[in-house]
């Protein structure tokens, strides 16, 4: 795993582009050491961090890395609130607070299994970043994208042979991507499924690996404070009973060890 | 930096972190030996310790309010043998002096607790919270003078170590508060906890968004409610003052250390700046050595 | 909009002034008409009126924090004799009912107040503002369930008006504050006031910025509190409860009604926008015809 | 007195730039009525007002303008605080909120005095606009302006007749502006005094015109919460006893009405 330097410091946006419903931002990191496919960062602007809605933002957000390195990491976000929206402002040059590379990421299939990737909105991003060191390593990974519609959508155009589901059906399967997981599953269960998305979707496909004993590598969301396991907010329940800390614990967990996912 | 007596304990300056806002042991697992190299406080104050094991309240936990958060953490720990077995040893290690932070919710409890922190030599201080109910008023133990002296009159024969009554903000008047646990030979007083808040489901439906239902509020937002609540308990008592509420740079330490506070703790900043405790440090120093 | 009865009286929506947070008086010559046409609050709460004149605390007056504000104005007011005088003829022609906010250091001083507004056809309810400090204990009357309870038993039979007794939240248990309201024939009770607190002079002296030393915190910073304590006395009394602290838009107001409010009052944001209360009724009148 | 609509109002700025050590801004106010000299509005940015230092600005800030018709309004401001650097570095075509004009502004002098306006730093700028209404009244106003440093007395080089001031003595006397009122009033007491400016100094020229008899109008600074009378926080005390709300009661008041000027 790779360790964070401690304590907060100052990236700068190096570029910021529109891509259907999503920003793309590219940040120049000259600290940072390079981040594991899973790992995610703690974000913030450095001016401006508040006074939007309700007078937020006050805390960091969290965002999974969608790939990173030599200094340079890129994150793909969605505007949904006043800490994303801020972010999403960001003009070429800007400083953000940057904390990270944190978590544990994603770990190899085992025994030959092959990796199928399934993703939802903004849990694409570190499925990118998986699936590309997987084909580094002479792996073959499945990708399957979910999204809303043809403008969340948009983002996975450039990869070739991804499997896209849209609830609107714009774009490919008209339905879930769960739907698409099942289907792969029936066709070939000897895999280890990697997946990253809405709470929903999560918890649909860690039922759906358990029930049909296959691996499953699930990279959770949950409300953080700190991101380094200082608030103990970010909890996920486990089926051994008690709670884990999504940010130190995973947030990349074996979908067995999760009671169930939380959604709220 | 500005050394500082405690109650004895020598502390390389004024900074120490609020119970429950910093893991040292999590930490040192993301952020390495840097951590080590340049710990953020000049003491380390454990999350609160119960007697049983507690796995806290279900989530969500967290809810960003203007200027601040509210948690709704519900004393998560390993239970007493757990935190002796498994925590202490690792925290023994630490650069600093380890305080531990304990609660129960009746004095025998508070007893045990605080009899085992006295067989620890690694413990150097014990922080009593006293903001969690009391089981026959339905207060809070430390929102009344009454049930606090009766709680300290039980456990203060329990150690000579230096023990700290961390005083909860939820009441008429803290400083009479602060007065009752002097006079039941108080080491120190640290204050404030959080401000007993709540928030609503944002689908609109008047739930509660917290597991906990209820919550505490922290940060910036609570600052200056903290500034008048430790002056006045500042000017109560002669024993020392451990200050914190909303601290974020060195200016505000220096003006709880103005209202009469020998330490300063920073909790939710670190959330924001997981070095957020040697920069306000320094910056402190900086400002008393104008 | 949707029609509010509020003990008896019929109001055109929730949304009411925080008692010193508007002058209609003082606004009414700055804005001219335009105010009484679209009079922003469904009924008008005056500041509170003491027996005696008083000329407020020495500036300054006012300290901004995150998200908030700290007030010392130390209640100026022409005094009874004054406000019956020169400013109730005004009131009572503005197009909302008028409420009256008095407040005595004594139960006695209380009593003549009231008399005197029981007698004004024009006040519509009397609000009894308990955050002042009781002489005997030094306590807030309002922090204390028995020293509240004392002075109702005085002023109730004073008067067959609506009784609101706005509560303080500088307490152990508000809502036990509240219920002894409610027990001694209070007709509703409204809350929270502001937050103690404090704030210390920019040149790094540690000397108080307000000339009234310590103040009351308000604002956005607050609403969380307000919410928790709002939610926790709706829920112990049955008499209807004027919420407010923080509002600044309508889900805030909708928040406080979900809670069990009847009313919900805007003090600080009418100071970023003088016709604040207007627009955050049509705002909860959206939310609520969803 | 002109009137302010009720409520705040969405003003642009039309153009913003940087005079020495002071921000000039033109905003463009549709529905604004002109203001009358002595006037001021409160302002705030409307997005991005907070977050500054301490999480601050929150409430909205007071400014005297310095001119203002048919739609726009001037303000000379000096970035002190949050609230004045968040102003300051509003970028063309930015909104922000308005609410005034408010209070009363200056009075003609009485009995064919002649008008001496001195003013200290951001103290200037009504005096500014009240002198252009003297001259239009055919009256021969005496400038005279007081500033820390050259950079601030910058502003008043493109006024011919003004007598400069400054405390380091880099432009015009070396001393405060203060004195030159002395010198002023020696030459010919038959005058009226209108100032504005920082607390010591209105204190001083309040004692100053006290002691020779010569009428003056201090148009005062105060903390201010909300500018229409509604908070009862910018207060001032009155020689009778008592408080006047600067807001309401001012900013313009004779001296004689005024116990002192507070200086905090
Ligand atoms: C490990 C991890 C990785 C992530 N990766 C990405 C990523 O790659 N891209 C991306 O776009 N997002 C990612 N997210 C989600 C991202 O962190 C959130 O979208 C962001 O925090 C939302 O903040 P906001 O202020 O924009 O929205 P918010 O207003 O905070 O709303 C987001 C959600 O928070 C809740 N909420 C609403 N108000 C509050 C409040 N006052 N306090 C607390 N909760 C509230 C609601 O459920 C709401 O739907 C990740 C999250 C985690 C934990
Ligand atoms: C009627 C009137 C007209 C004015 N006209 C002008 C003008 O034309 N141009 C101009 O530049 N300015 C003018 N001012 C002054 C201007 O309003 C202040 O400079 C501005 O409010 C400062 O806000 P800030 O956030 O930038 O600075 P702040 O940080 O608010 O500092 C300004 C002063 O406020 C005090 N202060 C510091 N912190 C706080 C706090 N937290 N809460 C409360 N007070 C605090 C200190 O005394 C400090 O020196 C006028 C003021 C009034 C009342
Ligand atoms: C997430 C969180 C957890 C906390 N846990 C504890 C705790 O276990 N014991 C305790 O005494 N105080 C606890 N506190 C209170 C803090 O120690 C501190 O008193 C309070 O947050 C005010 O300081 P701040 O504004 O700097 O955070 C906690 C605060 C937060 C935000
Ligand atoms: C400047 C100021 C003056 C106030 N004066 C009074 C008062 O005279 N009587 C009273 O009962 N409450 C008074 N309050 C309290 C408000 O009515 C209200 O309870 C409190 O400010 C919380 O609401 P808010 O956050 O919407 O302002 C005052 C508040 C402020 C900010
Ligand atoms: S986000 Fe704070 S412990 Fe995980
Ligand atoms: S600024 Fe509020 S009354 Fe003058």
């Amino acid at each position: 795993m790779t360790q964070a330097p401690f304590g907060r410091r100052r990236g700068v946006l190096a570029s910021i582009r529109k891509v259907g419903a999503y920003h793309l931002l590219e940040v120049v990191d000259r600290g940072g050491p390079d981040p594991e496919p899973g790992q995610f960062y703690m974000l913030a602007a450095v001016s401006g961090w508040g006074a939007g809605t309700d007078e937020r933002p006050f805390l960091p957000r969290a965002f999974s890395c969608m790939g990173g390195s030599a200094g340079r990491v890129w994150f793909m976000l969605e505007d949904i609130g006043p800490g994303t929206h801020r972010l999403a402002r960001l003009q070429k040059g800007e400083p953000l607070w940057l904390t990270g590379p944190l978590g544990h990421g994603f770990r190899m299939p085992e025994d030959g299994r092959r990796p199928i990737l399934t993703g939802g909105g903004v849990g694409v991003p570190p499925l990118v970043m998986w699936s590309q060191a997987l084909v580094e390593r002479g792996a073959r990974p499945t990708l399957q994208f979910g999204f809303r519609d043809a403008a969340h959508a948009a983002v996975a155009a450039s990869f070739d042979t991804v499997q896209i589901a849209t609830d609107d059906g714009s774009v490919g399967h008209h339905g879930l991507v769960t739907e698409l997981l099942a289907a792969e599953l029936h066709r070939d269960p000897h895999a280890t499924v990697y997946s990253c998305g809405p709470p929903g979707m999560l918890e649909a496909i860690r039922r759906m690996c358990l029930e049909r004993e296959v691996p499953a590598q699930l990279a959770l969301e949950s409300g953080m404070a700190c991101g380094f396991g200082a608030c103990f907010g970010c909890v996920v329940p486990l089926s051994g009973g008690g709670y884990a800390r999504v940010c130190v614990d995973g947030p990349v967990l074996d979908a067995t060890a999760i009671d169930h996912v939380p959604a709220h | 930096m500005s050394a500082v007596d405690f109650c004895g304990i020598e502390l390389a300056h004024p900074i120490v972190n609020g119970s429950g806002t910093f893991d040292a042991i999590a930490a040192h697992a993301v952020f390495g030996d840097a951590l080590l190299e340049d710990f953020p406080f000049s003491a380390f104050v454990s999350k609160t310790i119960t007697l049983a094991v507690r796995d806290g309240n279900p989530p969500p936990r967290l809810w960003e309010t203007p200027s601040g958060m509210i948690n709704s953490i519900g004393l998560p720990n390993k239970g007493l043998a757990g935190y002796l077995e498994h925590d202490l040893p690792k925290l023994a290690a630490l650069p600093v002096p380890l305080i531990t932070n304990v609660m129960g919710s009746t004095a025998g409890e508070l007893c045990e607790l605080v009899a085992a922190c006295d067989g620890q030599e690694a413990i150097r201080a014990i922080e009593l919270n006293v903001s969690c109910p009391n089981v026959k008023t339905g207060l809070d133990i430390g929102a009344d003078p009454a049930s606090l002296a009766e709680v300290m009159r039980a456990v203060r024969p329990q150690t000579a170590k230096p023990l700290i009554v961390k005083l909860t903000p939820n009441t008429a008047d803290v400083a009479l508060v602060a007065a009752a646990a002097e006079a039941e030979g108080a080491d120190a007083v640290s204050l404030i906890n959080t401000l007993r808040a709540t928030a609503q489901h944002p689908d609109g439906s008047g739930r509660p968004w917290l597991g906990g239902v209820t919550g505490g509020m922290s940060g910036p937002a609570i600052r200056a409610v903290a500034l008048a609540q430790v002056t006045a308990v500042a000017a109560r008592v002669s024993i020392p003052v451990v200050g914190m509420g909303g601290v974020q740079r060195g200016e505000h330490a220096a003006q709880l250390l103005r209202a009469g506070a020998t330490l300063v703790a920073v909790g939710t900043e670190s959330f924001r700046d997981s070095a957020a405790g040697s920069r306000i440090a320094r910056e402190l120093d900086r400002l008393e050595a104008r």
